[in-house]
């Protein structure tokens, strides 16, 4: 947990995305090195989401191709779903589970090896831990977001893919949120991240996805 | 193997505190036997005759009740797209949701057959048979309606569709189910019944789990 | 005339030979013209669809590679 | 992107295959007819009933070879992620379900004066009921979804599935039918067949199989049309200014 993450590059390379019968966007490129940060912009319906499960794997590119070191990460899905962690819209947290259950669940799938400690440490972080017998049925909603947030330090991974993860925090919470953000790009991890609220990313590159947009008459064109 | 336990005692615990399916299963299962001697008269011959086709009927009716929650409750609040992030095979983690689901249903229907078959006046000899046909049958059951509980995640009625779906590939187990307990009330050997039905369960074993998780992955995309 | 009568009376079991051939017809002549009709009902939809868009003549030759 | 997504290569060919496919379905079918119904003996057993037959086992042929139709198109969508797979699964279930559904029916017209009863547990009966549950079941899921796409995928899975495990229905329910067959009902024996009526059968089965080829198509074709047009509507839903306000309707 402590020592860095080695050097590594997490690039695309030409992505296009459909969605339904709709090409959401097309020849996206980025390269990201490791301490790198890329911030996702664009307007609703843009592709926010859809890169970002396309990145983690719940979707496939419908061209293009991801590369992990030059190496494409279609190759092997368990290695990169070994790598990643991903927080999408939704919390995954169980209402019957305690705190401490709910985040051991998910940290002990995601490494088997992972301890006890590293999920207090986690809940401490992100202030639950005098919740961590607590169901997770009585969270509130910015608690609930803290939880699936302290995923991110349960297990470590190197690239974060954060789905608008400030939804709900208030600003104390936001503010952890980019402390801890910052402490892994400074051990060399990568952030991906879309939001619509401040989350302050010193040095991302930003990536407008409404620019990646094909032409109306491509998009459907494309199925044609 | 760890993640395999680590799911299978998640989904355990989960059953245990909700505390619900396993209980209507059974009730269920338990109700709808009862009905039977209602409908059909109270003869003793009768029911012992038809005494293994309705066991089998109703516990495959019951066990497909709780199907739909399978998946249902993983995929609408997030938990799924994390499962299916997890560094191991998709697959495993279906069968590992799958032996929980059976162990919180498909089990205790079997406790509840031999109490069930009582009160249908089956002949003795052909409980032991019963039990066997049960457990080698119900656990195809689940892999089979795990097809089905994928297939139908974000679907409209999802819970009718997946009857549709699943009851005409439980008709061979259901053939060879009661099968192999008319043959062992009437002092038939039921050796071949049941290895057809243990035949099934290997074949299901791998190829349930593989059409679950790519049903999965459809549905998350 | 009454040979044609024996015919068609198939040897008594007119009622089910018969009905058979006319179901079989119904059936096949019915999927047949409904499969043409909704063929002909996108045809002209999609037809004003492509009217009302501009620029879709630039055939975008795989522009995702 | 998709290599062979473009379908005009397919609309080609369909355009190229289609009128000689509806030619020979009304030159085979009417032969088949003719030859059926005016010059073939009747069966010294079963009498004029064995006419039925001419469309009887046809329909159960299509049933069967839709099935397969669709699981392999099925396979091919899934592997390939070939788009026009999808469609020919989608288009083929109907046809497959209707004529399915004309197997039952003219088997239990057959039946009646044959067994003396509408229905009877016949093994061969029996499957197509089950393989007509299993067209229906097809046909409700891929209808079930919002997204289209999304019902083909899952409709693909289910197809496969069934197509794994008709074997299996088709072997237990003989198995169940030796078991439970009662005495006094006989068969529908398949007649010995006599080169007069093997003739109409052949007829009739090769005009069914060029109608399922014509159908499925122009089905097909509609579905291209189709799924152009929901292309269209979702294009000009995300190019209008108001669409970015009034939020996401592609996740």
């Amino acid at each position: 947990m402590t020592e860095g993450w080695p050097s590594s590059s997490f690039s695309a390379d030409g992505l296009a995305c459909v969605r339904g019968e709709r090409v959401v966007f097309a020849q996206l490129d980025f390269q990201l090195a490791s301490g790198e940060a890329l911030l996702l912009l664009g307007p609703n319906g843009s592709g926010k989401s859809s890169l970002l499960r396309l990145l983690a794997g719940l979707l496939k590119p419908a061209a293009g191709r991801l590369s992990w070191n030059g190496a494409a990460v279609a190759d092997d899905r368990e290695v990169h779903a070994a790598r990643i962690h991903y927080v999408g819209h939704h919390d995954a947290i169980k209402p019957v589970l305690t705190v401490l259950e709910n985040l051991r669940f998910w940290a002990r799938l995601h490494d088997p090896d992972s301890g006890d400690e590293a999920a207090r440490m986690a809940l401490e972080r992100f202030g639950l831990w005098r919740l961590h017998e607590v169901p997770g049925k009585l969270l509130s909603a910015g608690q609930k977001r803290r939880l699936n947030l302290s995923r991110l330090l349960g297990a470590p991974a190197p690239v974060w893919l954060l789905d608008e993860p400030s939804v709900a925090l208030d600003k104390a919470s936001v503010k952890t949120l980019e402390a801890v953000i910052a402490e892994h790009r400074a051990r060399g991890g990568m952030v991906i991240l879309s939001t619509h609220a401040d989350v302050d990313l010193p040095g991302a590159q930003a990536l407008h996805l409404d620019r990646f947009a094909p032409a109306p008459a491509a998009a459907v064109e494309a199925w044609i | 193997m760890t993640r395999l336990s680590e799911i299978i005692r998640r989904d355990l615990r989960l059953a245990l505190r909700q505390g619900s399916d396993s209980i209507m299963v059974v009730t269920f299962f338990v109700l709808t036997v009862v009905l039977f001697p209602f409908g059909l008269g109270p003869e003793t011959n009768l029911l012992e005759r038809t005494s293994a086709g309705i066991l089998w009927v109703t516990a495959l009716l019951a066990s497909m009740l709780s199907l739909d929650r399978l998946f249902l409750a993983d995929y609408e609040d997030g938990s799924l797209e994390l499962l299916a992030l997890t560094p191991t095979a998709l697959e495993l983690l279906v069968i590992g949701k799958v032996v929980a689901h059976w162990l919180t249903t498909g089990l205790p229907l079997i406790v509840a057959a031999p109490v069930l078959a009582v009160l249908l006046q089956m002949n003795g000899d052909g409980f032991a048979t019963l039990v066997l046909t049960m457990l080698l049958g119900t656990p195809t059951l689940s892999l089979i309606g795990a097809i089905g509980a994928a297939l139908v995640l974000g679907a409209r009625r999802g819970g009718v569709l997946l009857s549709l779906l699943v009851l005409p590939l439980y008709v061979p187990v259901l053939i060879f189910g009661v099968g192999a307990i008319d043959a062992a009330v009437q002092d038939l050997p039921s050796k071949a019944q049941l290895l057809v039905l243990g035949g099934m369960l290997l074949a299901a074993l791998p190829l349930a789990p593989w059409a679950a998780a790519a049903a999965l992955r459809q549905a998350l995309e | 005339m009454s040979s044609l009568a024996t015919y068609f009376s198939m040897g008594g079991y007119a009622s089910y030979v018969w009905t058979s051939y006319a179901l079989t017809a119904v059936v096949m002549v019915g999927l047949a013209v409904s499969t043409w009709r909704g063929m002909k009902a996108r045809e002209s939809e999609l037809k004003v669809l492509q009217d009302l868009t501009p620029g879709r003549r630039g055939r975008s030759k795989d522009t995702q590679g | 992107m998709h290599r062979f997504a473009n379908p005009a290569r397919f609309l080609r060919l369909a355009a190229a295959i289609q009128p000689w496919t509806a030619a020979a379905t009304v030159l085979l079918i009417g032969a088949g007819l003719y030859f059926g119904l005016i010059a073939s003996p009747a069966d010294y057993q079963q009498g004029q009933t064995v006419r039925i037959m001419y469309v009887h086992v046809p329909s159960a042929w299509l049933g069967m070879a839709c099935y397969s139709t669709m699981a392999i198109a099925s396979a091919m969508a899934l592997i390939w992620k070939h788009p026009l797979a999808d469609l020919i699964g989608k288009s083929a279930a109907p046809i497959g379900a209707a004529f399915t559904f004309l197997c039952l029916v003219t088997g239990s017209l057959w039946g009646k004066p044959m067994w003396g009863t509408w229905w009877a547990w016949d093994a061969r009966l029996t499957s197509m009921l089950i393989l007509f549950f299993l067209y229906l079941g097809y046909m409700a899921l891929a209808n079930a979804f919002d997204d289209p796409t999304r019902g083909a995928k899952a409709s693909a899975v289910l197809a496969l599935a069934g197509f794994v495990n008709v074997p299996v229905i088709k072997f237990s329910v003989d198995w169940w039918n030796t078991l439970h067959q009662p005495a006094s009902v006989t068969k529908i024996g398949m007649p010995s067949i006599d080169p007069s009526m093997l003739l109409p059968l052949l007829l009739m089965g090769v005009g069914f199989t060029t109608f399922f080829v014509t159908v499925l198509l122009v089905r097909v074709r509609s579905e291209i049309m189709a799924s152009k047009i929901r292309a269209i509507r979702l294009m000009q839903i995300h190019s209008t200014p108001g669409a970015v306000a009034s939020g996401e309707v592609v996740g």
